[in-house]
């Protein structure tokens, strides 16, 4: 049997907090195999593939490349041997286009040394076209919606014309029907004999897409199974050291509800920008329920949010707290008015990362710490040494929240959410990058506010998440709202109907409320 | 807080290991040094002992050096605020220069006023400094117009115009110096090192110092501030009003610079000369990029800076070195003083 | 009218040199670096490339040994900042002083002196003429009959377009600065590119240092005078782009001409009309970003 | 630069020359300097130290205590208008220290002995000078009554002397013309001077003075080619733009050094006293050599000369401005 890669007794030790990352890990990859690579936030899935690619040197280890025994001290090297890999955290300028990110590093050039930029789009738009990708690659790399984002970082790949891939949670960020076209690629790719490293924390993912799912925790390998061979909830076992399923209890939503955030033909324009990014929506989250949105990316959920959070104003319509007007009232206020919110970007919005955990937990209660403007840190230590127990995140408050795992970050931001919140929270995107274990503690808490009598507002992309919590849904498609399931029809919804309505190909005639 | 715990958290051994690191760098700089004035010296021993020994020799020179050190502490404390905030003020130079000439005309025109007049006449001085901090802060505010050009060009304008002021409608007639009349003796320093000109300026740097460091740590506004600084979408997200950290930074900023103007003047010129200022709005900023934005540690990055300078200057004192050949050695100092990878030798390897 | 044609032409010699180390001072900012130290990268341009015209006897020898020296200084700098890891506006301020300190020093050591060095063995900078050019009315009266380094000046600029926008190497350098891990992680290295940035500013700033004295045919220490700064200001001004460099090169320029002609004509103090440059180029500054803010912004 | 202190002897002399500002690119401070180490040259037993003290006047009086403080000199030499006031600070603490002040004035303190050069004296016949020069039909001279004067900063002494005195002799050779001053803003801009020369060439001016430091090197450029005449102050100039170059005043500096000096030596001092010196004692005067000669045509120098001797002897009357 011929391998691509062989890893063997890999460890890595990060001299900044003396750990462990990775531990005499063992990994193979067949030629023209998918293995999916799965694990616990925190396992080493990052930096065993960082080492993979040249990013980290691994304290102890080798590594075969087709059968060869290779060091691969830099990116350059790996390229050299055809490895290449898709980072977890994008790494495309903003504002270069998209064939210009691609072909960055191997540009075609003319009269010896003038950049092709034709000759480059040419190659590129090839690239687009073989695979069924969906990006204008003349189009700065800043106006496109995460999913394309993701499109050009394979691209870069693709175009280098690498034989083992490298996929770090590709999908987390991705809709159900870009996963779907992702996955059609890989598939391909396969085919064509190359082989591919996936992680994921999405167990339908790895038993979709996998032909060998390896998984890790705490640094270890825990072994390699062919997927055929092993059911979610094994692989979930294995992962976690005991099983876990996402599951919330629905409930009906009481007729006492009383509306507590209203939107009333809320419009969003740009200047210079006819489609308005949010368009006339009107909708109440009300007290005691789950109120989902979905839609595919670049359809206004990322606007809807942004207003949500004050950050971008209303150009007309009205926003109603506790039928209180709050419109364009900035988040400073929105804040003081009781706004809870979890954004979607945790890394660039939701914490400082330089930033100790406990300076992170106070930035909104920041305030009832405060004497006569002075601050009291022993109060503040308590505090966050009480939440980092209460919602049991692994970290002290003294120590830096970038050097946390994901998971953690995001527990973080909950604690810090959850206790602020009165009577509504906004979460965007809350489970993105979460393992089984995290997600599932997400939806817990999600639970326990609607019990609370708060009302939730769920912004996300992951169609599972919105069928799985929510109790009432609103897809968006163009910045409009197309379709608004409450009750059964939220309970009983199907993803393809709502696939359907989010890529504007259905909509419902009379949006009731 | 975080760099005090860190601070708690260090071993004695790993203090060692750290400190391995600048002595490699003054040693560095002492081999240049001693090469320098080998090349450029006819009596190299003389030169070098008065550059070293030169500043320490004696009370005079002492004291000369803290007090050069004073203004220093000022500057370099207005930059950290600022760079704390994710602001770069690059108009010290006429913050300074400003805040030293309001203060003065203040300090004489409040003279029936006694202490309170010369303590209103410092903070109308500072107030100076602070309006045109303030000012780059609220273009960045309003139209984010870089903080950094417009304080600069700023500071050059306002310079002219002090000049303008001192030589011309302000100028003291009674004297052959391009200055302003003196202020009141009553308002004068007391000077704490005779011969010296080291006054209780001293003690008001370093109670700025204290002040600062617990603006920053202590107090709602400083962790707000420092939040603006860190990640400014997270501290807009956290409520924080992050147009007003555009302004207050910078204002405070240069509030610094124009109150280490006017005791510049309390403690050592007593009258606001043309020019006295010059450099040290620089000097301020290249001590606050040493000290790595830590109000602490700017006193000793102060007193390094004031020590190579008095060191210069008393090596063209008593030896055969001129100016020039001064500059070329404080150079080589600046250029090594900052290096993370000499300041790193010793300790642990990081990963990358 | 009349008297605003001098002050054009004088507007155009003045912008040369500003012009020349903005453009190199545009590839360091490009490439993520805050490079303050242009203004002691001129005046080692300005030291050598006079005294090796004289050494050499020919200016064009003179010019190119100079640049050399400019390079290698700002090689040290870019070496000590990217290798050494040393804060970029520290070791340029130390660049400054250390450029300062050696020119008077070696001055001195070369000549015996450390104030002015007039060399009168210099011929003066050759003037480029082209006839069809001059008869152009206005046109001709403003650009022609100026040294040659003002056409050489606009077509480095060109250059500078060129590579910055138009080869792999622009690219690269620009992703340096705007992402250096979309860089890194492709396996290039962002400091590469940053050291070469430097070296390009030392290259222009060895010209437009050059420019300074064989302009006069001597030496006079610390004959910058800023304008190394102003150059910074004028990348600024400029957006960081090209084009933008002409543009605001000019504008200082004239402001810094209308000044020079203004001190005869208007009844205010000198040190008023000295800061006209600065007041003038900051209201430019502030107009362009209100324009710009305008634009990208969400309606309300 | 310096020279090393020979161990004391009897009847030695040990003289700081203390500079305020930098002895490159300044004729009177070079004068000065080399005056005194020429003095200790040619007597033994005297040493000189020359020590610049930099262009930032709040720092002389720091670093003249010190000096001073060291206890090594027996006399300070310097030469700057602000200087006797920092001497009597400095004298103060140390009541033995001489000093001896050229270009400044000030009288009564026992420690101090000032000498002022009559600097209006010299403009006014500069700009005599230049006042004959452009109403003259010499090849660069224009129709316009407009001469020039660049300045690199504005001091009392420019402003009050220089400047006006300047102005009063071009208008004894007629009353209409007019002084263009501008100011560079630095000593060594020469460029930005450049600037303004060819700047006032365009606005009329035909004939320039300039108290500008290295930065004159921006106006001889530009006197060489757009055709324009220089009068200057105190140095002889005339080979910095051949033939174009009119007249040099001279300030005999070294000579009054040495004089000086040589009181010290003898204890002829007169401390306390302040003595202004100008062209009828013979330390200011014209360098009339032949460049001027070939430079300006027979009748303007018949005129030139004629006031001149007035001027030496005394005959021309002014007001001298208090500083
Ligand atoms: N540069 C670093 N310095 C210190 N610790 C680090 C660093 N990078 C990662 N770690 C730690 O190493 C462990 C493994 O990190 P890694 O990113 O490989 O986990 P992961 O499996 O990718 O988790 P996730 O699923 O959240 O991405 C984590 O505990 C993380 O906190
Ligand atoms: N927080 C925000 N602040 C400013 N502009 C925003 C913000 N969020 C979105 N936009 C702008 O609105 C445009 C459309 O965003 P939209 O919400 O449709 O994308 P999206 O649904 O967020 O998809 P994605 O998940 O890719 O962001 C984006 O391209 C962006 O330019
Ligand atoms: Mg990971
Ligand atoms: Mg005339």
């Amino acid at each position: 049997m011929e391998y691509a890669v062989e890893m063997h007794g890999i460890t890595r030790i990060y001299p900044e907090n003396n750990l462990r990352a990775n531990d005499a890990v063992d990994l193979t990859l067949r030629k023209g195999e998918i293995l999916c690579l799965a694990g616990e936030n925190g396992a080493g899935k990052t930096t065993l593939m960082k080492i993979l690619y040249g990013l980290e040197r691994p304290d102890e280890g080798d590594i075969r490349v087709m059968g060869k025994p290779v060091v691969i001290g830099s990116p350059l090297d790996a390229n050299r041997l055809g490895i290449g890999m898709v980072h977890q955290h994008f790494m495309l300028v903003d504002d270069f286009t998209v064939a210009q990110n691609v072909v960055m590093g191997v540009e075609p050039t003319l009269y010896g040394g003038l950049y092709n930029i034709n000759e480059a789009e040419k190659k590129v738009a090839k690239v687009v076209s073989d695979h069924h990708f969906s990006v204008d690659v003349k189009k700065k790399v800043k106006s496109l919606t995460v999913g394309q984002k993701q499109q050009a970082e394979i691209m870069k790949m693709l175009y280098r014309d690498v034989d083992i891939l490298i996929l770090d949670e590709p999908t987390a960020v991705l809709t159900e029907q870009e996963t779907e076209a992702l996955f059609v690629t890989l598939r391909e790719l396969a085919r064509l004999g190359k082989s591919l490293i996936l992680i994921t924390h999405k167990l339908n993912e790895i038993k979709a897409i996998s032909h060998r799912v390896a998984i890790m925790r705490q640094g270890k390998l825990i072994g390699t199974y062919n997927t055929a061979e092993v059911d979610e909830l094994e692989i979930s076992r294995l992962m976690m050291g005991q099983s876990v399923t996402l599951h919330v209890d629905r409930v009906d939503t009481g007729l006492d509800a009383k509306p507590v955030i209203r939107f009333e033909n809320v419009s969003v324009l740009r200047r210079g920008q006819q489609r308005p990014l949010l368009d006339k929506v009107t909708f109440s989250a009300n007290s005691g329920e789950i109120l989902g949105f979905a839609g595919v990316g670049g359809n206004g959920l990322g606007v809807l949010e942004a207003v949500l959070g004050g950050f971008v104003p209303v150009t007309s319509g009205k926003i109603y707290h506790n039928e209180v007007e709050t419109t364009n009232c900035g988040t400073a206020n929105l804040r003081n008015d009781g706004l809870a919110y979890v954004p979607a970007d945790r890394i660039e919005v939701g914490s400082a990362v330089a930033a100790s955990v406990a300076e992170n937990l106070i930035v909104d209660a920041r305030s009832s710490f405060t004497r006569h403007g002075v601050m009291n840190r022993k109060k503040i230590e308590a505090h966050a040494q009480k939440l980092l127990e209460k919602y049991s995140v692994k970290g002290t408050p003294g120590m830096s929240i970038g050097t946390l795992s994901g998971g953690n970050i995001q527990k973080v931001i909950l604690a810090r959410e959850i206790e602020q919140y009165k009577d509504y929270i906004v979460l965007s995107e809350p489970t993105w990058g979460l393992d089984i274990a995290s997600s599932q503690y997400v939806y817990e808490r999600m639970a326990e506010l609607r019990g609370a009598g708060a009302a939730v507002i769920l912004i996300s992309s992951n169609l599972d998440e919105i069928l799985a919590v929510a109790d009432r849904i609103i897809i968006f498609y163009r910045g409009a709202i197309v379709a608004m399931l409450a009750g059964n029809e939220a309970l009983g919804a199907s993803k393809e109907e709502l696939g359907a309505y989010m890529l504007g190909l259905k909509r419902q005639e009379a949006i009731h409320d | 807080m975080i760099d005090l715990r860190r601070r708690e958290r260090k071993s004695l051994m790993v203090m060692m290991r750290s400190s391995i690191g600048p002595l490699l760098i003054v040693a560095i700089a002492l081999v240049g040094v001693v090469i320098l004035s080998l090349l450029l010296s006819k009596t190299p021993g003389k030169t070098l002992r008065y550059f070293f020994l030169g500043p320490i020799q004696n009370t005079y020179y002492f004291g000369n050096m803290l007090n050069g050190a004073i203004p220093l502490i000022f500057g370099g404390l207005g930059i950290s605020l600022a760079m704390r905030s994710g602001n770069f003020n690059l108009g010290g130079e006429g913050q300074i220069y400003s805040g030293a000439l309001v203060a003065t005309l203040c300090a004489i025109a409040l003279a029936p006023l006694g202490i309170a007049g010369a303590v209103i006449a410092l903070i109308a001085g500072a107030a100076m400094g602070g309006f045109l901090g303030g000012l780059s802060g609220f273009f960045r505010m309003k139209w984010n117009t870089s903080e950094l050009i417009t304080s600069f060009l700023i500071s050059n304008a306002v310079v002219l115009l002090v000049n303008y002021l001192i030589a011309g409608p302000f100028m003291d007639p009674s004297t052959n110096l391009i200055a302003t009349r003196k202020i009141p003796e009553a308002f004068r320093l007391a000077r704490i090192l005779e011969p010296s000109n080291l006054s209780s300026a001293l003690f008001l740097a370093i109670t700025a110092v204290i002040v600062v460091q617990w603006y920053l740590y202590k107090t709602k506004s400083g962790y707000e501030l420092r939040i603006s600084g860190l990640n400014s979408s997270f501290a807009r997200y956290g409520g924080i009003h992050t147009n007003w950290y555009m302004v207050l930074p910078m204002m405070l900023s240069g509030a610094l610079y124009g109150l280490g103007g006017g005791i510049a003047i309390y403690g050592t010129y007593y009258s606001c000369m043309k020019d006295f200022s010059g450099g040290m709005g620089w000097n301020g900023l290249a001590v606050a990029l040493i000290a790595k934005y830590k109000p602490a540690a700017v006193i000793p990055a102060a007193i390094f800076f004031a020590y190579i300078e008095a060191g210069a200057r008393n090596a063209m004192l008593h030896s055969d070195v001129t100016f020039e050949i001064a500059s070329i050695v404080q150079s080589l100092v600046f250029f090594l003083v900052t290096s993370a990878v000499l300041q790193s030798v010793g300790q642990k390897k990081r990963g990358h | 009218m009349q008297f605003l044609l001098p002050i054009l032409h004088s507007s155009v010699t003045i912008m040369t040199p500003l012009l020349l180390a903005a453009m190199g001072g545009l590839f360091t900012e490009l490439s993520g670096m805050l490079n303050i130290a242009l203004e002691g990268l001129l005046l080692m341009g300005a030291f050598c490339g006079i005294i090796f015209t004289y050494f050499t006897g020919s200016m064009v020898l003179g010019v190119l040994l100079g640049i050399l020296c400019t390079m290698l200084l700002s090689a040290i700098l870019a070496a000590v900042t990217l290798n050494l890891r040393s804060n970029v506006f520290i070791t340029g301020l130390a660049t400054n002083l250390f450029a300062s300190g050696l020119t008077v020093v070696l001055s001195f050591k070369l000549f015996g002196n450390k104030g002015v060095v007039v060399f009168d063995s210099i011929p003066s900078l050759p003037v480029l003429r082209i006839p069809a050019l001059a008869q152009i009315p206005v046109f001709g009266d403003i650009f022609i009959g100026h040294s040659a380094f003002i056409y050489l000046s606009w077509l480095l600029l060109a250059v500078c377009y060129v590579v910055l926008y138009k080869t792999p190497f622009g690219f690269r350098l620009r992703a340096a600065g705007l992402h250096q891990k979309a860089l890194s992680s492709l396996g290039m290295d962002p400091n590469r590119y940053r050291f070469i940035a430097f070296l390009i500013s030392g290259f222009t700033c060895g010209l437009g240092g050059a420019l300074l004295t064989l302009n006069l045919g001597a030496f006079v220490p610390n004959i910058t005078a800023g304008k190394g700064w102003i150059a910074l200001v004028v990348i600024f001004l400029g957006n960081k782009k090209p084009l933008g460099l002409l543009i605001a090169a000019v504008v200082f320029g004239f402001a810094d001409a209308f000044s020079n002609y203004a001190q005869g004509a208007l009844n205010v103090p000198a040190d008023f009309i000295l800061a006209i440059p600065y007041v003038f180029t900051l209201l430019a500054m502030l107009g362009f970003s209100i324009y710009s803010k305008s634009k990208d912004s969400f309606e309300s | 630069g310096s020279q090393e202190q020979a161990p004391a002897a009897p009847k030695s002399l040990s003289i700081l020359v203390y500079i305020t500002g930098v002895v490159a690119g300044s004729p009177p401070y070079t004068a000065l300097a080399e005056g005194a180490t020429e003095f200790a040259a040619e007597n033994a037993n005297v040493t000189v130290k020359v020590y610049e003290a930099g262009f930032n006047q709040a720092q002389w009086e720091e670093q003249l205590t010190s000096l001073v403080a060291t206890g090594e000199y027996d006399i300070v030499l310097g030469s700057n208008p602000s200087l006797p006031e920092l001497c009597a600070n400095v004298g103060k603490k140390f009541p033995n220290q001489k000093f001896i002040i050229t270009d400044a004035q000030m009288v009564g303190n026992p420690q101090i002995r000032t000498y002022l050069y009559n600097q209006y004296e010299q403009s006014l016949y500069l700009g005599y000078l230049a006042g004959l020069v452009t109403t003259s039909n010499m090849t660069h001279a224009n129709k316009d009554l407009k001469i020039g004067f660049i300045a690199a900063q504005e001091y009392p002494l420019l402003n009050k002397h220089m400047v006006p005195g300047f102005l009063a002799g071009a208008k004894m050779v007629n009353a209409g013309i007019t002084v263009d001053f501008r100011v560079i803003g630095n000593w060594f801009d020469a460029n930005k001077a450049a600037e303004l020369a060819s700047s006032m060439k365009a606005a009329g001016v035909d004939v320039f003075a300039s108290i500008a430091g290295g930065a004159a090197q921006g106006l001889f450029k530009v006197a060489k080619e757009q055709g324009a005449y220089i009068v200057f102050h105190n140095t002889n100039e005339y080979q910095a733009a051949p033939g174009l170059v009119v007249g040099c005043g001279s300030m005999e500096q070294k000579k009054l050094v040495k004089e000086v000096l040589a009181e010290v030596m003898a204890g002829k001092v007169q401390y306390g006293t302040a003595t202004t010196v100008g062209a009828k004692e013979g330390y200011l005067g014209f360098l009339a050599n032949e460049s001027y000669t070939q430079n300006l045509p027979q009748d303007i120098r018949t005129k030139f000369d004629a006031f001149m001797n007035d001027i030496r002897a005394g005959k021309v009357a002014y007001t001298l401005p208090a500083l």
